[in-house]
């Protein structure tokens, strides 16, 4: 059992935890930066501590802070949230040393799912579907070339250590490959301290489909159904929807049983996502993030579990509440409402000078921020998630664009109005996605 | 009279409606803030920086202590000017020792006279001792947490006058 | 079919229509009062209209200014939301009259049930339960107490023009009847210039539970499962919850029947609620309200349905979107958050110095404030309306909790901490509830 | 006194109407705005019906047609003085008509001289025509709405300079 929980975290997904922890009627211990000071979820906690100046590898970032403020405190579990620590293996393991409850899954799962070759290897060993490619680190350009020879350009460099787009490189003939070996070992080297890298089919429209799981000490492992997240902008998710416009109960089914079996190669607990490339009917392993995600909210919307609750349950021992994959109910699309300007993408920092909320039926904003608050340079962008469900994807994207008219936030530049172009775009209504969408748009836009 | 957070309050308004100034007199307590862009006679070292007006805080009002933590972590870990103070803060999280062992003497106490680097306090983080060093030489006029505390990043832990 | 919409009411119910008019693609005019000049709904609105001084009789009553603002924008529908005019046959007679398009029932469905005797005396006619009583109103104190004493004490006069609990006088023995009978008559001439009162079987601690109608003018009515409205205070109701803990599928059945024939009794259009009283197993028409009401979105979060879209959507000559009785998934409890004094209930008007939302799932905010915002003291006290939702009853408490202590509303007194007490309360949570609840919970407390 | 709130929001006020500034003195406190530019030239009239009774307002830039119909509503339907001038507002909603019907001549036009209680112009609403009076007499200096133009509650009609 569980009864005090430093979050590791802050923004919306602090405050998240904060709910989630209020139902579970656990304490909770906010951790801030100097510049969160007046932060929604330092106001929202039962204690807070100060852990370190603005920036956030010496706050956030700083595994001896935060474990000294769960020590002064008194916190017997650390939830990581997403971003900042929650994929560092090491800040796992040590929570675990100094005898506190890590709400997230074992060390192991994520050291090996950080390596993306490994898990590759792992769960292609488990039956999961992986695109053709290699199942090492390639030991020389020359093996690369023959190797994607065999298997057909274009095919894409990867870093073992990656993620976010780092170290990766496409190449649609042998000449670009050679080319392209070196610029992607150097980049991985500079990005991860390794310079390893592998080599895989490159799909050039695919879409971008995850299957949340979530896993108890138990044993039991239940997928809870996939997320279509096509929509990114240099591999940042925009929007995000569940179910997937294209996944029928058939293959949710299969894709399901392969995230089930991804989770249970590397003994996972807690929440995860197991992220696939979807193209021409299949679909393939991309990698696993070990770690609750932005977008869960749209799974809770169709599912009606509380996923974060579910992380607190079973980090405190207790079973998940649900024996088998729930039933889908209803669409509900994510949108990511981030300062930034529409035209140029460029972080919008400043003062929040108004805020309103839409009304009526079908509308869920989680978000940190209040009339008055300022957006601080430091972080990320994300200024609020707004989540829009209906009984199917067509009424859901009318009442988004009804909500997204109505939420007015003053005082910083929002991807809000972007957003409403995405949602009368022809091929976002129609459901044809892939990650190719946002280039598609920008250009015909 | 006003409170601290209504001053603060007060100087956030004049600093957003820009109007040239505010003067408040009462109960013997008088406040005047100058809007933003007016140069003005004297500063209050550890607010000015935060927020843009200058201001003046006149008479027996805002002893040193009810600054708000906010002001004083803006000027970073390590020491804050104040009125020929200056303050040692955590520059970690921790648990706060006066002495090196529950047996020894206490490292410093009020009225001692310290010098620049020597060992104030421990900071215990994770099973480790961090001593703290004074970064300015003068007497001890304050220790703000009890032995065996909890300190915060930022947290002031003494008061030293310059000598 | 209409394409503009003027809508005559104010607070967060215009700001509800708005919504729904965005989503159906109609333009909107806001009418206002010069109190309500810097209002969300003005500012949210397409076009608006003072349509003069704070005071509601000279605004928002005022039927030649409404009817002007909609002659002047060109508008060529009226909703009159809950309140003010929407019970007014006579305006909506004008609004007809006006070759302006009424979104609501006919003018004579809203006479008829706004005479309390009569609808008593319709419903009786096609077989709805009534309690008993007399069919017509009371010709003399003795023909009361003689009536009185056959159906036995417990009896209640009400005033038969009347409504929200003016010209009620309840009789629990023939001594107390001749003196309640010239009151009661008094009071309603003085109320609604109708002295007539009959009499009812008087049920000490009932249920207040009620049954969502909609209806098109395609012929067709569907009853939409019931409200639990138990929990008043001085006839208000304070919180309200879809299903009710002691409705169960047979009479859920019953209930809705029932409803639909008192609909189909006075040719009903639109969105209704009929209310019954509940006491041991059976259920006893109360009267008919001819307008969508303040608990509308419990019944949104169970069916899925946004009814004032319907309403639109009707009133256009569509017919309703779905055919028959939806089906009601998980529980849905509403809590009218109020500026009044949580002790006295004195109502508490003000600027609102603060305001954060809850995250999280499960949770809907109707409201016109917004942070700076100034309450004015003319109208009545309802701030926000807050919808938790939940699989079962139990999850929607406890999101409940959640909700309220994450919910903050500063400078103005709020009835969240009496909200925050009473889901505490064991007859709450075990679903023990009646009209007496409040009364008895303030004795406890 | 002044309560905090309203301090701020005195500020504000002196923000919002550019005027020079306020200074207020009662029961021993005083309070002094300085307005957003320092340079100052005539005084501010319609602002302090606004404001308590007890502020005293300096001096001022502010034309009169610049005053918020928030201002002008707040004294009623009807007329509001400024510098001299009656404003008649509309007491209704509906269409405006500056003659009894469109064949004839308009009741008034600019630089008629009209006396309190002369019809000034039609407001139509529902079919039933407004005959709007004068309540001052005077010169009409200006007409606001065209023909045939709707016109709110608190609207302004006609400017009329008393003669």
């Amino acid at each position: 059992m569980i009864s005090k929980v430093l979050i590791a975290n802050r923004g919306e997904i602090a405050l998240r935890i904060i709910a989630a922890c209020r139902e579970a009627g656990l304490a909770t211990v906010a951790v801030h930066s100097e510049a969160d000071r007046d932060s929604l979820h330092v106001r929202m906690a039962d204690e807070t501590v100060c852990i370190g100046p603005a920036y956030a590898n010496v706050s956030y970032l700083n595994i001896t802070a935060v474990i000294a403020a769960a020590e002064i405190t008194g916190a017997d579990a650390v939830h990581p949230g997403y971003g900042f620590l929650a994929e560092n293996a090491h800040f796992a393991e040590v929570v675990g040393e100094c005898g506190l409850t890590w709400i997230g899954p074992p060390p192991e799962a994520i050291r090996l799912m950080g390596d993306k070759a490994t898990a590759r290897r792992t769960v292609a060993a488990h039956e999961v579907p992986i695109l053709p490619g290699s199942a090492e680190p390639l030991t020389s350009r020359e093996k690369a070339v023959e190797l994607a020879e065999s298997i057909g350009f274009p095919v894409i460099l990867k870093a073992s250590a990656g993620g976010g787009g780092k170290g990766m490189r496409v190449a649609s003939d042998a000449r670009e490959l050679r080319h392209a070996f070196d610029t992607a070992r150097h980049e991985a080297e500079r990005a991860f301290g390794v310079a390893d890298v592998y080599l895989e089919k490159y799909l050039t429209s695919p879409r971008h489909i995850e299957v949340q799981v979530m896993a108890d000490t138990h044993g039991r492992v239940v997928a809870l159904g996939e997320r279509e997240c096509s929509i990114q902008r240099r591999h940042q998710k925009l929007i995000e929807e569940a179910p997937s416009p294209v996944v029928d109960e058939e293959l949710r089914g299969r894709m399901c049983e392969a995230a089930q079996k991804c989770a249970e190669a590397v003994g996972y607990v807690s929440a995860g996502t197991v992220e696939f490339l979807y193209d021409g009917g299949e679909f393939y392993f991309m990698e696993m993030n070990t770690r609750i995600q932005v977008e869960h909210p749209v799974t809770e919307a169709v599912t009606g579990i509380d996923l974060v609750l579910e992380q607190l349950q079973v980090a405190g021992g207790q079973p998940l509440s649900f024996r088998r994959r729930p039933k889908i109910t209803g669409h509900a699309i994510e949108f990511r409402i981030n300062a930034e300007d529409p035209v140029t993408f460029a972080p919008s920092p400043g003062t929040i000078t108004e805020l309103c909320y839409p009304v009526g039926p079908g509308v869920r904003i989680d978000t940190h921020i209040t009339k008055g608050y300022r957006v601080p340079p430091y972080y990320d962008s994300l200024l609020a998630k707004l989540i829009v469900s209906g009984r199917d994807r067509r009424e859901a994207i009318r009442r988004a664009g009804r909500a997204l008219s109505m939420l007015v936030v003053g005082g910083v530049k929002t991807s809000i109005p972007l957003h409403q172009r995405i949602i009368e775009d022809p091929d976002f209504v129609e459901g044809r996605l892939s990650t190719q969408f946002m280039e598609r748009f920008a250009q015909r836009d | 009279m006003l409170t601290f957070e209504e001053l603060c309050e007060l100087i956030r308004v004049v600093a957003d409606t820009r109007v040239g100034g505010v003067e408040v007199e009462r109960d013997g307590m008088r406040v005047r803030v100058d809007g933003v862009q007016v140069t003005v006679t004297q500063a209050a070292i550890a607010t000015a920086p935060l927020l843009s007006p200058q201001v003046a805080v006149a008479a027996s009002q805002m002893p040193a202590v009810a600054l708000p933590l906010a002001a004083l972590a803006a000027t970073g870990p390590g020491s804050a000017e104040e009125d020929g103070l200056s303050f040692v803060t955590s520059p970690i999280v921790g648990t706060f020792y006066r002495a090196p062992n529950p047996d020894a003497d206490p490292y410093v106490k009020v009225g001692d006279v310290v010098h620049k680097g020597q060992v104030l306090c421990i900071v215990e983080a994770m099973k480790l001792m961090n001593e703290i060093e004074s970064d300015a030489s003068g007497t001890v006029v304050r220790i703000y947490p009890e032995n065996a505390q909890p300190v915060e990043f930022g947290e002031r832990l003494f008061a030293i006058r310059a000598s």
